[in-house]
């Protein structure tokens, strides 16, 4: 194999050949700033009311309840300090989880510094929200619910319908991260009760640096950038034409081919789960085995570092990921995998697989024979490893 | 991210392994941040005959475990003392600033292999203080 | 003329074809995220770096004071926020002026609501900062101080360098919305005494939804935008690497040419401007005479409204703006023109013409034989002009 063999599309994806093609004219000739008044620009505003539609009709929402962001991070944070603000006369709590982004995680805390409080859901050991658990944590002065969709390290889905539906008998404002869902799994902001959710282009073959926050009909939300009169005034700043173009086109060409794929993909995805399940020792899957996305693999193994593991993936030209703390480069291993309840050890051992629409059978393959030959030379390696060996012949003699 | 030579040291490293009723075996770090390194020393007449190392961790750590060795090999105790992070991180030609910590790791075990030697044999090596002591992986997993 | 003539450059800017193709790569091909430890995505890593020694080379700084952000907006509104609450402990005291980009403008307004004290300085009828006014606003309170370099509709300049030494000998902050004049003027930011600088890539024949955030080394200013650790954990989102490649790519051009294009753009400018105020009566030019901007010009015609001015240019294939209430949607001309104490008939009548690298002299005589034309035409439609004429006749009689 001399073709890298890309498995992180959780981190990004490439763009896809013909959504470049699409964003291209807006570069170099279709280049007028929306808000201008002559013709010339006239078309440019709607080729972003075009994107806009796309994009509403992917989570089956009204295309004035879109507004577009520079990413995903923008869009947490635009829907959790924004409702924050609006709504602090009806309270100052807030409800999410230990497993969600940092891009809402880190928002939550900045809240916490500024006079709101946090309850941060804990989830069971396949990551998931026990919706009770979400009952019994809304309070008088709870004003928003913020739950991803699907978490982006192990793959886990929540109950979001049954989430939403919770907070909506509460009448506590609902927000969910679905940026890691969008294109992967169906939505339906109605039926599933969000009032807020945030999208990222770069995660379904779309443009970086654009992204979208839907937002209720009928919901307070203040400004986060403010500026010109843009996005009818939410979110100032001259359009990204060509990736908010790039990014309709993206989210189209996801949902319509989603169903077939996401089907293709877990089948390469429970193929492997079962032979690295099989064939490797010490090994387990984290995340939900059932309710997780199509695309998502998460792996420990035991007595051997994330960081080491990819750099050998790496040398036979497989792009991975980890939860390990020494790729983090902080001191502890990913929240996500603490949060499941691993400790530390073991959640450094993680490898995060996630496949995309290139992906084949064939790589699968490749990867097991390799994951195979690495963890064994890890191990091989590993002081723990040899402990444990040297304990459990102690326990046989 | 790595330099060339960690790379080197990473993909092939050097003195990998174990040694028998070795005269000093250090091992340091802590599960909890994810960095654990093991020196087995062979030393006869003063000399460091043979070397081997053992590690849970990141690329830098495997090659500056590697690396470690590799200047200690045939060299007496005393000049094994000089053997710093700095000169383990210099050999390998850098590494960058967030893993400069793993280097250490493999300046204290083997000083910590070293300090098991001269324990063994009621020896004072110069310079060498009592390495701070390893928690066992099991520890680790009991207090979870 | 059958091909467009784009006079709007102080909008947006085309992006150049030459910086479209060192984007291309980063879509498809090079599309890893930077934040990934394999080497397939290393190489972004490098890419952004070198891209930000481009921006910080472009304005006298070190890359490592530059944040890339999602453009003009996000900067000015990371810079005024940000600083407003690092600093709250020192004061809560902010010195702007009438005539800043709404940018700028709407997040000081966001700030009086909160807690927060502005003052808006007065400019002179050109559109100049008196620095003694400046001087006499600095409290013991305050603790920013942000006035733009070139202001964006009538090109004025400001005397930032003294402004900025005004700034520092009160040991306040000193902020600047450059996103006008990088490219078009010389900027150091040392020597202009310059803390925070805001830039854009649109503005610069770059992409659209990127920009940067010069910040001077030992400033605390806290995250705008919260999330993963990137751009030292200043700015959090996945890194728009192919926008902020052609960004770097776009400023170092821009700054090559800088000299030649300015004096030839300059002198395109001041054919104009002659020609114009000679030959349509009734005319002014708005902003600073000599301190301005090489590619803007900015008339109001008496008599006639902006919009109506617009369309008939569009009719002629010229692309330009105004500051008409019409044109903004909202009731009142442009703040700018108010600020510069025109009377609200005459902001109305205003035109916005900003050169680009593609105009040509020809291009210019184009429209100055259009603007005769059609502000005749106009006139003749205006009951003002008739107003006006009927007068004339009585004090002749
Ligand atoms: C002076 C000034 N500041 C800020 C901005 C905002 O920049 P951006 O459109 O990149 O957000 C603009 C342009 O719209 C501008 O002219
Ligand atoms: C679950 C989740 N939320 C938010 C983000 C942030 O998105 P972006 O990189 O577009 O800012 C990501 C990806 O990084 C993600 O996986
Ligand atoms: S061993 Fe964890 S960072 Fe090096
Ligand atoms: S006259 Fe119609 S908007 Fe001004």
């Amino acid at each position: 194999m001399n073709k890298k063999i890309y498995l992180d599309h959780a981190a990004t994806t490439p763009t896809k050949k013909v959504v470049v093609e699409a964003m291209l004219p807006y570069f170099t000739e279709k280049f007028g700033n929306p808000s201008s008044i002559y013709e010339f620009s006239g078309q440019n505003k709607e080729a972003i009311e075009e994107a806009r539609e796309l994009v509403a009709h992917a989570i089956g929402a009204n295309e004035r309840e879109i507004f577009f962001t520079s990413g995903g991070t923008e869009s947490d944070n635009w829907a959790i300090l924004g409702i924050a603000e609006n709504y602090k006369s009806k309270g100052n709590h807030i409800i999410t989880t230990t497993i969600e982004h940092h891009a809402v995680l880190h928002t939550c805390e900045y809240l916490e510094k500024n006079g709101y409080e946090v309850t941060y859901l804990e989830v069971d050991k396949d990551g998931r929200v026990n919706p009770n658990d979400l009952k019994e944590a809304i309070k008088e002065t709870t004003i928003l619910i913020s739950i991803m969709l699907a978490n982006n390290e192990i793959g886990t889905v929540q109950p979001i319908e049954e989430l939403g539906a919770i907070a909506k008998a509460a009448g506590v404002l609902f927000h969910t991260d679905a940026v890691q869902a969008v294109g992967h799994i169906p939505i339906d902001v109605n039926a599933m009760h969000i009032d807020l959710l945030s999208i990222s282009g770069h995660k379904l073959y779309g443009p970086k640096g654009i992204g979208a926050l839907y937002v209720r009909k009928g919901i307070k939300l203040r400004s986060f950038i403010h500026g010109g009169g843009q996005e009818k005034k939410r979110r100032g700043g001259t359009e990204n034409v060509p990736a908010i173009v790039g990014f309709g086109k993206a989210i189209e060409l996801a949902i319509t081919s989603m169903e077939a794929e996401s089907k293709r993909q877990a089948e390469l995805r429970d193929y492997l789960i079962e032979q690295v399940l099989e064939r490797i020792p010490h090994c387990r899957l984290n995340g939900h085995r059932e309710y997780r996305l199509p695309n998502n693999a998460n792996f420990s193994f035991e007595f051997i570092e994330g960081e080491s593991l990819l750099i050998m993936l790496d040398m036979k030209d497989i792009c991975a990921s980890s939860g390990s703390a020494c790729t983090s480069g902080s001191l502890d291993p990913s929240h996500v995998l603490l949060g499941i309840g691993l400790p530390h050890e073991i959640a450094h051992g993680s490898l995060r697989i996630s496949l995309g629409e290139q992906n084949t059978k064939e790589e699968m393959d490749y990867l097991i024979e390799s994951l195979i030959v690495i963890v064994a030379r890890l191990r091989e390696m590993s002081p723990l490893y040899e402990d444990y060996l040297k304990k459990q012949a102690k326990i046989e003699r | 991210m790595y330099t060339k030579k960690v790379m080197d040291h990473f993909q092939n490293p050097r003195n990998m392994g174990e040694i028998e009723g070795a005269s000093g075996v250090g091992t340091v770090g802590n599960a909890k941040c994810g960095d654990i390194m093991r020196i087995y020393l062979d030393i006869e007449d003063e000399i460091i005959k043979d070397v081997k190392f053992k590690t849970f961790g990141c690329g830098a750590a495997v090659a500056t475990s590697s690396m470690a060795t590799e200047l200690v090999k045939g060299k007496t105790v005393k000049e094994a003392m000089e053997v710093t992070n700095k000169a383990v991180m210099e050999a390998l030609d850098g590494l960058p600033r967030a893993k400069v910590h793993c280097s250490l790791l493999a300046e204290e075990a083997l000083q910590a292999a070293l300090w098991d030697y001269a324990k063994k044999n009621g020896i004072v090596i110069e310079g060498l203080v009592e390495p701070k002591p390893f928690e066992e992986h099991e520890e680790e997993e009991e207090e979870f």
